[in-house]
């Protein structure tokens, strides 16, 4: 039993700290400690920097140029760069879909995607829910039938997040309706967005910012060799795809990040002559949010020291859970730190463009928003019903 | 002891819940919030033709006198329909201060008005420091002869882009924080010095930054005594906290109801969602929030006329907390139980939820009301 | 829309206030302020001086004996009692069995049993739950066969409180064992305990006391005539009975009575100098509880208010659950405010003999006890986790 | 980092666990907890021969000289078994203050008792004024030549009924709560003024209060320096915390697995009771507040030595609120989902719940460190 880190993963650490704040350019980071809106170049100048420095996939393979990290590098450097206020990876690509690739692609695809998602050149969706199909994914209702030498795709995918930036999808589509059980005739494709009888409508979300679509497919034709593996297992990729790095669900270094701004606030902020943070109410939940912070950080480290070894593998599950609560407690606390200076809308806080007349003080423009959007942690990915679900099965239940 | 409406007050009810179904639709209210007053002149023109401006106001300046339970009952639908017109700011606070403490030429002068839909108020007591303090007024007044001279800011003003008249909060003696050297004056918006910087709030509401430069007005705009204020905000400030503690109630029965309906279509693994008991659950917990909100709020309207200001206060105190943590439960609850739906801004779920947040916030949130309830 | 109590309820009050004040014993209020077990002579005398005063059985029609209170004024009195300190009623005789004896009692069974009911003389038990049969009470096992002009009785009970005091019992027992639906073959007898063939075992519960039973039945051969209404009805009279007195169970006049105490107390424990009621972490949890019981008292004459007036009829259900709730919360705050004091364990506390030498502070001995025996009231009558079942249900869920 | 156990931790581990398991069963707990002493000698001297009392004592006292970790495992495997013997007390809190901040000679003296189970100690901090300071200290020390004389009274003095000796805190200079000031000191229990009356707590371990009359030392009774003792009450409180988050680790662990079995036996309504969602939740809730417990618990024991009082008392107050918090849910969670069987003292489950609430009184509930954390 032992809790400190090796050497070699502090000077790893200070490593990477140095290079995020020497290469990060500041008026991204200024965006992200502040949480406004990242534009798409903004995403794109970063992803291309770690590219530079053959950091830009960090849960890669080394084969397929991923830097050979071990688990905890990778955990200590996404928490770095989470930290210093680095954008979060676009995770569709990389992420997500690069694991499928690795698992069941073709050589073809292998080489013609990795490296175009590398340096987000591919900035691919995820085309899974529909409208009918959320939490019951397998419902999904989008069909893709072979006539040739092409697949032909109808239907309608909804939570396309990005797609306004995107370039390509991946996406889940019935292509045996037949199949005895809903899960066995789906298939999984790869394709670019800018082919004909796509349309993206923007979802606009109660932040007021456009972060998500649906996309409407209307015969749409993808060659043969855009699917990815064998018709009708796509369910199963599905699943390993969604169960991607199971340890940077927790957003601990978000969180940290996010607290440590919380103290901030809360520290300029004056009750009756007093700052906020000393008050004995707001004080005690601020440190029961912090301690609630150091438990999951520790559980993380325990997940990843694990790994591998009779795990019995639902720790994932509820460092998502509590992640999550976390993720939105710091917002909850955020807003209540500001009190009536949360109530302007100032959608240009959230662009970062009225910082040179912010209708109250230049921390506060964005807080609504953000607590609003926030409620999303607790449903996407699995809501946190469909996690303890998982959990009680896991427990015999 | 009796918790059934009056005659009076089905009316009202109907009145007002026709009017918010046949006027504002989800659509219609997006519309009046897109376009740059953020409010409708029509629907404030109908809510003075149908009486419900002058609820309280004095027969004899054409409102017709009635009391605080029935103005309760058109904000419980006001918060159904989400109504997002300056009705608190202007008839609430505004209308109930000035029927309490004016003159009575200030009375003859501004009531009237209100009742008829044409004069909008507004009670500009917040400052950029003062967070829930009432008795936190920088701004000054300055007596110059016949006149007192206005300087200071006057933060997230409710109603304040619509106002016509402000009602200002200013130090007229002693330091930033003492309850004693509070006075209250009406401003005219157009007066010399006045800048109204007019903005949306997060629920759709409008408020605003007012910067009073050299402000002159008459000494017979002092409401009330002089230095004497403080007691006169606290009093607006309670009515409009127990306005938006019934107003709430329409926001969350109208919520769950929506989210009632949502468990019981919405399919999936083959059955309403509504078929699972951690939903159930959930929902029960929703609705019974709802019913611990309205005891409360019934409690707030029976003490805004209170004449003992600490069981006042209590009781006010009391519902603020209630609702403010009854709106979390059935504000978050109900974005949970909708999933994605629940977070777009083209279903009405999320505004309920934003309208809540806004509640919970307005003169003061939990902590602050749970110290206040204490010390009273 | 009126919130005052009209002048008559306050007259009443008074009445009865000053009659409590005047007639409870001592020693009795001061077990029950102090939350001290009662012997049975405690209940008995207590019962004996109601009922001198007529007021022995609020809740009953005037024809048989009752007060012919309207039901504010039923909800007042027993409010009145439980602020000031009278022991609770006994409930299961007055409360819970008579209204069955009113609804199908025979004119024998209610001349005999009604007035003895009234003075304690008899003193009901309630024999229902079973082993496997808690929460599910129609899979009840226990069976009544009628040989001739006697029902034999075989089979255990189990939660029978205050058997050990009691002289009666009235008990479901399966009657016709190949009905069609398990509800369907349940009858309801009473009888007196002192039979051959009963054994009461004590159960010991966590606060180390003696509050309930298992109770055995072993070719226990009772009248006839000892069956209540019809053969295998026994069902719909026990819910009847279970429904009995909606007012009451939200237990405010206990929970005021408890918030007083928990004021009190916290006045007079110092943390670094300053009373632990005036903390704020403390005052704000005690001024939470008090808003919800402030709401909690509200809702109740809400209920009353609405009684017969198409009210929904889930009120209950929910007062119930926020009552319960309040309940373990008093008892959760008055252990924190005592702290270590909390520790000791003093039975002599519990029973009013050790008030001479209590180990800490007089108040403290007995509040552990009561924290742990008030985390059944979340279970019993129906736990609360069926109570939102049936909330749901009404909902249309 | 590694959270692996070493091969002396399986081996002290697997060694405690046999012990609960083979002499300590429920029915044998209850007949020890029913003795007059209320805990059992011949345990105790299992203990000894098995070396579980010398840990961490050093080798030349007779102990093995391992880390708190190493007795983080036993802990455990005492808190699975609900052992109430005076464990933390003597070994932990008295063992290792003597360990730290004893002389040569008050080590020789005290050590190799412990290890070898014939001595047994406990530190008598609190009193019926100070609550959760360590620094409120209204029983004093006055030098008198060769000796100092103590009087006062020590309130819920853990294991002070079965202590041989006492470690006292005691006033030798300012005022009732200055932190310095303070001395600890070593009394035989049968020294005369010195008057134990023991009594079990509710949980089933025992305490005692302590009353000191005119007691008389000699000077080297002292333990560390004079005036300076705060810091090493401080210090084996801290012990005292990390040891029972451990200890609640093993207590949480057994309950939910007993809960977790009921919910699959327990048959209502046709089916296991954990087929209910709400229920399965509710025990999901339960597991992952012993997940966050565990990592919070291994944070202590890794801090107990931390050189940095800070960031000791941050870590262990962290631990302290999470456990206290854990406690909760899986204790109270635990007697919900048992119904009406959780609530007899013939069932375990009750035993564990009622220890939780113990635990989570002991050295500080969760407001007083919360406080402390925010303070460090």
């Amino acid at each position: 039993m032992d809790l400190t880190y090796p050497d070699e993963a502090k000077s790893f650490a200070d490593e990477v700290r140095a290079f995020v704040r020497e290469k990060l350019p500041h008026a991204i980071r200024d965006k992200v400690m502040n949480g406004r809106e990242l534009e798409r170049d903004d995403n794109v100048a970063w992803q291309r920097i770690l590219h530079a420095r053959g950091w830009a996939t960090p849960a890669w393979p080394a084969e397929y140029g991923g830097p050979g990290w071990t688990t905890l590098q990778r955990h200590m450097f996404a928490e770095i760069l989470s930290e210093e206020g680095a954008p979060a990876f676009i995770p569709f690509g990389q992420e997500m879909l690069a694991p499928v690739l690795f698992a069941v692609g073709s050589r073809e695809q292998q080489q013609h995607f990795l490296p175009r998602i590398a340096t987000l050149e591919y900035w691919f969706c995820q085309g899974f829910s529909e409208p009918g199909a959320g939490s019951d994914l397998a419902s999904l209702k989008t069909r893709a039938v072979l006539e040739g030498d092409q697949w032909v795709i109808n239907g309608q995918k909804m939570w396309t997040s990005t797609a306004q930036n995107g370039t390509h999808i991946f996406l889940l589509a019935r292509t045996d309706p037949a199949a005895p059980k809903p899960q066995m005739g789906i298939s999984m494709f790869i394709f670019p967005l800018a082919v004909p009888g796509i349309t993206v409508r923007p979802i606009i979300t109660m932040d007021g910012e456009h972060h998500t679509n649906e996309v409407f497919f209307e015969d749409v034709r993808v060659p043969k060799d855009a699917i990815i593996g064998e018709p009708n297992k796509g369910w199963d990729y599905a699943k390993l795809l969604l169960g991607h790095e199971r340890t940077t669900i927790a957003r601990v270094g978000q969180s940290k990040r996010q607290l440590k701004r919380l103290k901030k606030i809360a520290g300029e902020e004056m009750v009756d002559g007093v700052p906020l943070l000393e008050t004995p109410s707001f004080r005690d939940k601020v440190a029961a949010l912090e301690i609630e912070l150091m438990s999951l950080d520790l559980s993380v480290l325990r997940m990843i020291a694990g790994e591998g070894k009779n795990a019995p593998g639902n720790e994932a599950n509820m460092v998502k859970i509590k992640g999550s609560e976390i993720q939105q407690r710091v917002t909850e606390l955020l807003v209540e730190a500001v009190g009536p200076a949360a109530l302007p809308y100032d959608r240009a806080a959230m662009h970062g463009a009225g910082s040179e007349d912010p209708i109250g003080p230049d921390y506060a423009g964005t807080l609504a928003a953000s607590y609003f959007m926030t409620r999303v942690v607790t449903i996407y990915g699995g809501s946190n019903e469909i996690q303890r679900n998982i959990l009680a099965k896991s427990l015999g239940l | 002891m009796d918790f059934a409406l009056t005659e009076t007050q089905h009316l009202l009810q109907d009145t007002a819940n026709r009017l918010v179904r046949e006027r504002y639709g989800f659509e219609e209210r997006k519309k009046i919030l897109a376009s740059p007053a953020g409010s409708s002149p029509e629907l404030w023109a109908s809510f003075a033709e149908l009486g419900l401006l002058g609820i309280e106001i004095a027969e004899r300046f054409g409102g017709s006198e009635g009391g605080f339970h029935d103005l309760a009952v058109v904000l419980d639908a006001f918060g159904r329909g989400l109504v997002a017109e300056p009705f608190v700011p202007t008839v609430v606070m505004g209308a109930g201060l000035i029927s309490r403490a004016g003159s009575e030429a200030q009375k003859a002068a501004i009531l009237p008005g209100v009742a008829a839909g044409t004069l909008k108020l507004a009670l500009a007591y917040g400052e950029r420091r003062s967070r829930y303090s009432l008795n936190h007024v920088e701004t000054t007044a300055k007596a110059d002869g016949d006149f007192y001279v206005i300087d200071g800011q006057k933060s997230v003003v409710l109603g304040g882009d619509a106002a016509d008249q402000l009602i200002v909060s200013a130090r007229t003696a002693g330091k930033a924080t003492d309850p004693d050297g509070i006075s209250l004056f009406l401003v005219e918006r157009g007066a010399a010095g006045v800048a109204i910087r007019g903005y949306p709030t997060v629920d759709g509401t409008r408020a605003a930054e007012v910067t009073l430069t050299g402000v002159r007005v008459a000494k017979t705009a002092l409401l009330g005594s002089e230095d004497q204020g403080l007691g006169l905000v606290d009093y607006a400030v309670d009515r409009g906290i127990a306005a938006m503690c019934n107003e709430a109630l329409g926001v969350m029965a109208a919520l769950n109801e929506l989210t009632l309906e949502y468990l019981k279509t919405r399919v999936q693994f083959g059955r309403p969602i509504g078929k699972f008991q951690v939903l159930q659950h959930r929902m029960v917990d929703m609705e019974m929030a709802l019913e611990q909100a309205k005891s409360m709020a019934i409690l707030a309207a029976a003490h805004v006329k209170d004449g003992d200001p600490r069981s006042r206060a209590k009781a006010i105190s009391a519902a603020k907390v209630q609702i403010g943590k009854s709106g979390q439960v059935v504000g978050r609850g109900a974005i949970q139980l909708h999933g994605g739906i629940g977070m777009t801004e083209e279903y009405i779920a999320a505004h309920f939820f934003k309208r809540l947040t806004a509640i919970e916030i307005c003169f003061g949130d939990i902590d602050h009301h749970l110290a206040r309830f204490a010390r009273s």
